[in-house]
């Protein structure tokens, strides 16, 4: 009926979007965003605005770039939720260069150089955490206990736009590794794993989130609450974030058993880090994962073993941003040998054949 | 080599040509017997062996000369001119060092006693082995400790290098006695050096591998202050 | 004639320049350029090297026979190269100390083949160095840019220790651009490498294209011939 | 029965009950018929009749050509005005060879074949029937069914199986026909069931037509008609499928690129076993169908008996016409229907719905770029990639899209229903079958191109041999001529 | 450096040989891309190309003297799947995609002089002395070698249209027109 040709079928649609997809994320977000607002105070505030708002400077500036309609594309939630990804990965008294870099690298670096939404090999987010890390290692270890909101000891407003605008001076004095972070160090110096974590968090402030870490991956409740959420509303699927957390218990597991001296007990080894958040929304990030469920299990595990192998022979306390890319990056290998079965196709492709009727 | 039959033999196809020269000149399509092009290609090895061989020989003794002048610049970071008249690569010796290996010591003399040794040692840090130098007064002060080589992350734990940063620096006049030995640490392990910001391994691996220098000074004060004759080996 | 030569030093330095064409070398280029001097000696090593190659292989062409001609232009290099790494170090040691890691390097370095087999080959001696001259100014530029680029941003200054290289009088080059410059690590490390020089071929990229926009396509038969050298 | 579950699937919007409460109606015939030659798959009908004859219902028109093809008969009584091109409906809007006749009111039956003994003659005689009635399959794919019916001869079966799933959003002819005519449909459904020559009959029909399985279910136990079990589905697009509504029933996957007849079983649609039932019982050639006329842009949805010729505009009109711009204009179900170019274009026997959809209806939103999110993998039957194949094709990779299983692909349109990013995955994949069938024709023609230049070499390469071998005989007879002549002269001066 | 010299003569000597054995026993008899490219060609020794016949073009290809859109008849399909043989970065833009184009003849203008047929490499021109020809379509390659030979101007070159046989669906717009 248009001058253009037939248009094709089908003629009805689910009514999913991109636009809803990515809305659901960020709704899955929010609690654990929250409690990192709260708890870091004002300049995690400052910071997180700082970054979404710059990912969406970065994203338009691309497109326009890019010669594609800026409208569409930034408002369809992947910068946003891009930016808000890098934030919640940061140390969260950060200063705002920090931020703002981390959005270029994500957007412009990790999506756009790659082609634009749907075309990036490598998760934009988990790019920008790398770069910041090597380049800027002081200022992204530096992490502090949490000082909520209005509390006694948390900055004032001012004092904390200052942080923002330009870091915060004497920093060393209240900084603190996170605990990862001490374990590395102290092991690295003899000291047996008992000892170092008698006087470091329990595990019940590492569920809640009452320990040092980045602005939104400190509460594991939070986090697995809106991972729960993106399950039941069928955003993503069971496979890669039970996959993560299945391989990284036995692994753990396996290697506390045999020696509760020097590797992590497994419950620690989850609720730390990044771990649980790259569970629920790295890991299954669409572009960046295998399509098919076995591939989405083969992903999640690899990322659990690197991380694995990474917190506890490498140099880094932390793994996963690396085990993520590096898994990225066998994401075509993986699609190209796990297909699924073609129907009335035997697994190797060949027709399926019954016996002589 | 082709045979009278007119059409050539294996081994006429192997090492004759394999059809006449055209009337060009060109090679035939064949190509050129594989013994020609053995001579060719020898030919070629023998002249650029010839060349090495005389570039070898020009830049032998110059090169042997930068190599010696590197080392006496370093040196001169670490032992004051004005406290030896002696060639201190020249008058250097061995001796052995704990783990049994031996460690080439370079002393300063000033008509003929010792003033000040130097030697190097080995910390390990973060990115693997850092190779310091030190110069240790007759007395057991340290005048001077400088990197040499080491893999350290840049920008953190590379603020050890004495053109990055001063810390190298505030070793100067330091000994066991000055601070304490038992002080002799990074201040994270209660000692009273600074580590600086996001590294602690690094300063420690220094800190620690001067002591074990400074210790090394202390078990064989007698022999490396014992004056010698220049050239004693 | 003159054409010919124009041809040539358009083709060393931008149409078919070493990095951004022909996508050579990327092993000593990602090592090097970490500041803009060390390129700039990497570079102007490089080209005395194409240049020194060049004249050999032509002088020789008519001698070195097909099949072997590969393992002969590698004799060539390899001993022209082990000689300007010795008299560096015999003679400016103090650019050996910057570079003397990645002299060697220079061998293996596919341009040298590259320009040895399809030009210097082929060519009469005197344009064969003349290409060699300026794909070495290509590639020294590239170098050079890249370098810039990523010592700016990545340590704040540009021709650190310049002195080094092309003496006392050269120091006025030692910039500090940024100072008290925190400096972005990465970009130093061989990823900035790749990052910065994936960043400059985007821009070649586009400026090309918009320039063949701006002169409107020629249709066409342009094709014959065109193959590019891929080693 | 125990059923079976098949992966993927969907669960679109239903939309039948537009329609699925209005009785079949007749409407008034058009005043000019069209009937294409080709409503069938296979090599198109040639006409029989000529400009200006007058025919009587049910009269042919057309004889099918081929081994695969089906004749045409008069849908009503009236005059041949034309045989031309006319534009198809089609989703090209390109025209085919079409017959227009006048009917002339009368509605005049023809002299029709004697009715058939059904149960008490050879199966061939009823395949013979259906052949001669011109029924093809009717639920959209337009085989002749007596190909399908003929299968007996080559493959071992043991099961007909009654498409009546009508999985399509908004369709509801096939659940109208079952409740409204179902003893018909029931003896259809036998009458098939012994020209295939199997002992037993399977009538699938999906759950959200309670109304028709009733139905069904008290015809067949009334009549006490062992050798025909109802079976109720579940609902789930693409039901309809041939080889997953023989899963479902049997557990049974049929290979790829197979017939379900390799696994015994043969499928017809219902629609197609109540025109078995006309042809055999009636002798009633098809001439008509039921369609469904729906869609939010249709003033008043029902379900129509429409002869085939029947412009799509009369049937619009006669449905009180557009309610506002149509999106979407559509034969068949919105799943894998086809858009029309025309509404000039006429109903033919293939067509089991005319649907006008507006645009609350209609997939409007702007195509994005795929973000990989696998829907389109979860959702699709047949166990495919749609996302990598779309994205190969549109790199013209057609052959690696092949290699992963494009022409597995049943075009049964959930991977797009369910894609976030509006990707017309559906249209790659027409686009690309038809590029690599248009290629194939190509090679095929380079290929005969080659032969023919070749044959033309020789040939001239002969007639040169020829030429020069009459050459050397003329010249060789000359000679000998000569050598004659001279020789008698020699005789003569000797003599 | 005796010895040195001695290792690097024995190995030039050695691989010298070497490859020049390998020469003589690795030979490639001919071009194997050319016979390969000979079968894309249109396969009708046309000529429009300028060269004498499909293979000697072909021959020209495989060694580079000759430009892949030298055939008309294979157009600009034919054109690029020739670059990607040869493995050319070619710009085919300007070429024009005429699409494939089949022989017409008006039967106004035809005098029926078999000029045509004579000509035509594919036999697909068919008619006899003063009787109007006719294009059987199948068979013509759209050479044009009739309309050069047509002394009246009768044969003109079409395009060959979509029938209801070979439509298929056009490719989706590269998404995002807008």
């Amino acid at each position: 009926m248009t001058a253009r040709g037939p248009i094709g079928g089908p003629h009805t649609h689910s009514g999913a979007s991109v636009g809803r997809t990515m809305g659901l994320v960020a709704v899955a977000l929010v609690p654990a965003t929250a409690y990192g607002l709260y708890a870091f105070g004002w300049p995690a505030l400052f910071l997180f605005s700082g970054t979404v708002v710059a990912a969406l400077l970065w994203e338009a500036l691309s497109l326009k770039l890019a010669g594609k309609p800026v409208r569409l594309f930034l408002f369809d939630g992947s910068a946003l939720l891009t930016g808000w990804i890098v934030a919640m990965t940061l140390p969260p008294w950060a200063p705002w260069w920090i931020g703002v870099l981390g959005a270029f690298v994500a957007i412009v670096l990790g999506k756009h150089a790659f082609g634009g939404l749907g075309q990036n090999v490598f998760n934009p987010a988990m790019i920008a955490r790398i770069f910041l890390l090597i380049s800027f290692p002081v200022e992204m270890t530096q992490f502090l206990e949490p000082r909520p909101l209005l509390s006694p000891g948390a900055p004032g407003l001012a004092e904390s736009l200052a942080i923002f605008v330009f870091g915060h001076a004497g920093f060393d004095a209240i900084s603190s590794a996170s605990l990862l972070g001490t374990v590395k160090t102290a092991l690295g110096q003899g000291t047996a794993l008992p000892d170092i974590l008698s006087n470091s968090h329990g595990l019940l402030p590492l569920a809640i989130g009452a320990v040092p870490g980045s602005l939104g991956e400190t509460s594991a409740v939070l986090l697995v609450l809106g991972g729960l959420f993106l399950l039941a509303t069928r955003v993503i699927t069971w496979h890669a974030p039970v996959a993560m957390i299945a391989t990284m218990a036995a692994l753990s597991g396996g290697f506390h058993l045999a020696d509760p001296a020097r590797f992590l007990d497994p419950a620690t080894q989850l609720l730390s880090g990044t771990f649980l958040f790259a569970a629920f929304f790295i890991v299954t990030d669409y572009v960046t994962a295998p399509a098919t469920g076995t591939g989405k299990l083969i992903f999640g595990a690899g990322v659990a073993f690197l991380t694995f192998v990474i917190r506890t022979f490498a140099a880094y306390p932390e793994g996963i941003g690396f085990a993520v890319l590096l898994m990225n990056a066998t994401v075509p290998l993986i699609d190209h040998v796990v297909r699924p079965r073609i129907y009335g196709r035997t697994r190797s492709g060949e027709p399926i054949r019954y016996e002589e009727r | 080599m082709t045979s009278t039959t007119g059409k050539p033999s294996a081994l006429a196809r192997l090492f004759g040509r394999a059809g006449k020269p055209s009337d060009d000149g060109k090679p035939p399509p064949g190509g050129r017997s594989p013994l020609y092009l053995a001579f060719l290609l020898g030919a070629f090895a023998l002249v650029g062996a010839a060349l090495l061989a005389t570039g070898h020989g020009a830049t032998e003794g110059p090169i042997a000369e930068r190599m010696k002048e590197d080392l006496l610049g370093s040196l001169a970071l670490v032992v004051p001119a004005e406290l030896h008249d002696n060639d201190l690569v020249h008058d250097q010796y061995a001796v052995e060092a704990p783990g049994g290996e031996p460690r080439t010591i370079y002393p300063a003399l000033s008509g003929g006693h010792v003033t000040a040794v130097a030697y190097e040692i080995v910390g390990q840090g973060y990115g693997g082995a850092i190779r310091i130098l030190m110069g240790v007064a007759s007395d057991g002060g340290l005048l001077g400790v400088r990197v040499l080589q080491h893999a350290e992350t840049p920008g953190l734990g590379d603020k050890i290098e004495a053109a990055k940063d001063d810390w190298i620096l505030g070793f100067f006049g330091l000994s066991f006695g000055n601070p304490p030995k038992e002080k002799w640490a990074v201040r994270k392990d209660g000692g009273q050096f600074d580590q600086f910001s996001g590294a602690t391994i690094t300063p420690r691996a220094v800190v620690g591998a001067v002591r074990t220098g400074l210790e090394f000074f202390e078990a064989n004060r007698e022999r490396l202050t014992k004056a010698r004759q220049g050239g004693e080996r | 004639m003159s054409d010919d030569y124009r041809r040539i030093a358009l083709d060393g330095i931008w149409a078919n320049n070493v990095v951004f064409s022909q996508m050579l070398a990327l092993c000593p280029l990602l090592a090097v350029t970490g500041t803009a001097t060390n390129g700039l000696g990497m570079g102007l090593a490089t080209t005395a090297v194409l240049i020194a190659s060049g004249f050999l292989v032509a002088l020789l062409r008519r001698l070195i026979e097909p099949e072997i001609r590969i393992p002969a232009f590698v004799l060539v290099i390899a001993i022209l190269v082990t000689i300007v790494d010795l008299s560096i170090n015999a003679w400016l040691h103090d650019l050996y100390k910057v570079l003397g890691l990645f002299i060697p390097l220079i061998v293996t370095n596919c341009v040298i083949l590259g320009r040895a087999e399809s030009f210097a080959s082929k060519a009469r001696v005197l344009p064969a160095m003349f290409d060699g001259l300026m794909m070495g100014l290509g590639f020294t530029l590239a170098l050079v840019v890249l370098g810039a680029i990523r010592e700016i941003l990545g340590s704040g200054t540009l021709f650190a220790n310049a002195s080094l290289l092309l003496g006392e009088h050269f120091r006025i080059l030692e910039t500090t651009v940024i100072p008290d410059y925190k400096g972005v690590l990465l970009l130093i490390l061989p990823p900035g490498g790749f990052i910065v020089l994936a960043l400059l071929l985007a821009a070649k990229r586009s400026f090309e294209l918009r320039r063949r926009a701006a002169v409107g396509t020629r249709g066409g038969d342009r094709d014959v011939g065109g193959k590019e050298i891929t080693i | 029965m125990k059923l079976f579950r098949i992966s993927g699937g969907i669960h679109p919007k239903e939309s039948k009950e537009l329609s699925a409460d209005r009785p079949i109606e007749r409407l008034p015939l058009a005043s000019v018929l069209r009937i294409p030659l080709q409503q069938h798959i296979g090599g198109p009908a040639v006409a029989v009749v000529d400009k200006g004859d007058a025919v009587k219902k049910g009269q042919i028109l057309a004889v099918g050509r081929g081994m695969v093809s089906a004749p045409v008969h008069a849908p009503t009584s009236g005059r041949i005005v034309s045989i031309g091109r006319f534009v198809a409906p089609h989703a090209s809007g390109l025209p085919g060879q079409t017959i227009t006749m006048r009917p002339d009111g009368r509605d005049e039956w023809g002299e029709l074949p004697a009715p058939i003994d059904a149960f008490g003659v050879d199966p061939a005689v009823i395949a013979e029937r259906v052949a001669a009635s011109g029924i093809v399959g009717m639920g959209g794919a337009t085989f002749p069914s007596a190909v399908k019916l003929n299968l007996r001869n080559r493959h071992k079966l043991d099961t007909l199986v009654i498409n009546a799933a009508e999985c399509e959003p908004y369709l509801t002819c096939d659940d109208r026909l079952m409740r409204e005519r179902t003893a018909e449909v029931v003896d259809g459904v036998r009458i098939m069931r012994h020209g295939l020559g199997v002992g037993r009959a399977i009538v699938a029909v999906e759950a959200n037509k309670p109304a028709a399985l009733a139905a069904l279910r008290l015809a067949v136990a009334a009549g006490g008609f062992a050798d025909v079990t109802v079976v109720e589905v579940p609902t789930r697009y693409p039901m309809g499928s041939e080889k997953h509504l023989v899963q479902t029933l049997t557990g049974q996957e049929t290979p790829a690129r197979a017939l379900t007849a390799d696994i015994g079983i043969v499928v017809h649609n219902v629609a197609t076993a109540f025109a078995v039932y006309e042809a055999v019982r009636l002798g009633r050639p098809l001439i008509a169908r039921i369609v469904t006329v729906s869609g939010g842009a249709i003033t008043r949805p029902g379900n129509f008996e429409v002869p085939i010729g029947t412009p799509v505009s009369h049937l619009v009109e006669q449905c009180g016409g557009f309610r506002g711009t149509p999106e979407r204009l559509l034969l068949g179900g919105p799943m894998m229907g086809q858009p029309l170019a025309s509404t000039r274009a006429s109903i033919v026997k293939g067509v089991n719905g005319v649907l006008a959809l507006a645009a609350a209806e209609a997939p409007t939103g702007p195509i994005m770029p795929c973000i990989r999110c696998a829907s389109c993998v979860a959702a699709c039957p047949c166990g495919l990639a749609p996302f990598d194949m779309a994205a190969r094709i549109r790199k013209e990779e057609l052959d690696g899209a092949v290699r992963i299983g494009l022409l597995d692909c049943i075009a049964c349109g959930s991977c797009a229903w369910v894609c976030p990013a509006n990707i017309p995955l559906v249209q790659y994949f027409n686009y690309a079958k038809g590029k690599l069938t248009a290629e194939q024709r190509t090679k095929h023609k380079q290929e005969e191109t080659k032969r023919l230049a070749k044959f033309r070499a020789d040939r001239l390469e002969q007639q040169r041999k020829a030429k020069e071998e009459a050459m050397a005989r003329m010249k060789a007879e000359r000679e000998a001529k000569k050598r004659q002549a001279e020789a008698a002269a020699r005789v003569e001066v000797e003599g | 450096m005796i010895e040195a010299m001695g290792i690097l003569l024995g190995l030039g000597v050695a691989l010298g040989g070497g490859l020049g054995v390998a020469a003589r026993l690795l030979k490639v008899e001919g071009n194997p891309v050319a016979a390969e490219i000979e079968e894309m060609m249109p396969g009708t020794n046309c000529g429009q190309c300028g060269h004498p016949g499909c293979s000697a073009a072909a021959a020209a290809l495989a060694a580079g003297s000759a430009p892949v859109s030298l055939c008309p008849p294979g157009g600009k399909a034919l054109a690029s799947a020739l670059a990607d043989k040869l493995g050319i970065v070619s710009d085919l833009s300007g070429m024009a995609d005429r699409g494939s184009v089949i022989a017409f003849v008006f039967e106004d203008l035809c005098i029926g002089c078999t000029k045509c047929l004579k000509r035509c490499p594919t036999d697909a021109i068919v008619g006899a002395s003063r009787q109007i020809h006719g294009v059987v379509d199948d068979a013509c390659t759209g050479c044009e070698q009739c309309a050069e030979a047509c002394p009246t101007g009768a044969i003109v070159m079409r395009p060959e249209t979509d029938t209801l046989a070979t439509w298929h669906w056009p490719k989706p717009a590269d998404r995002l027109a807008a």
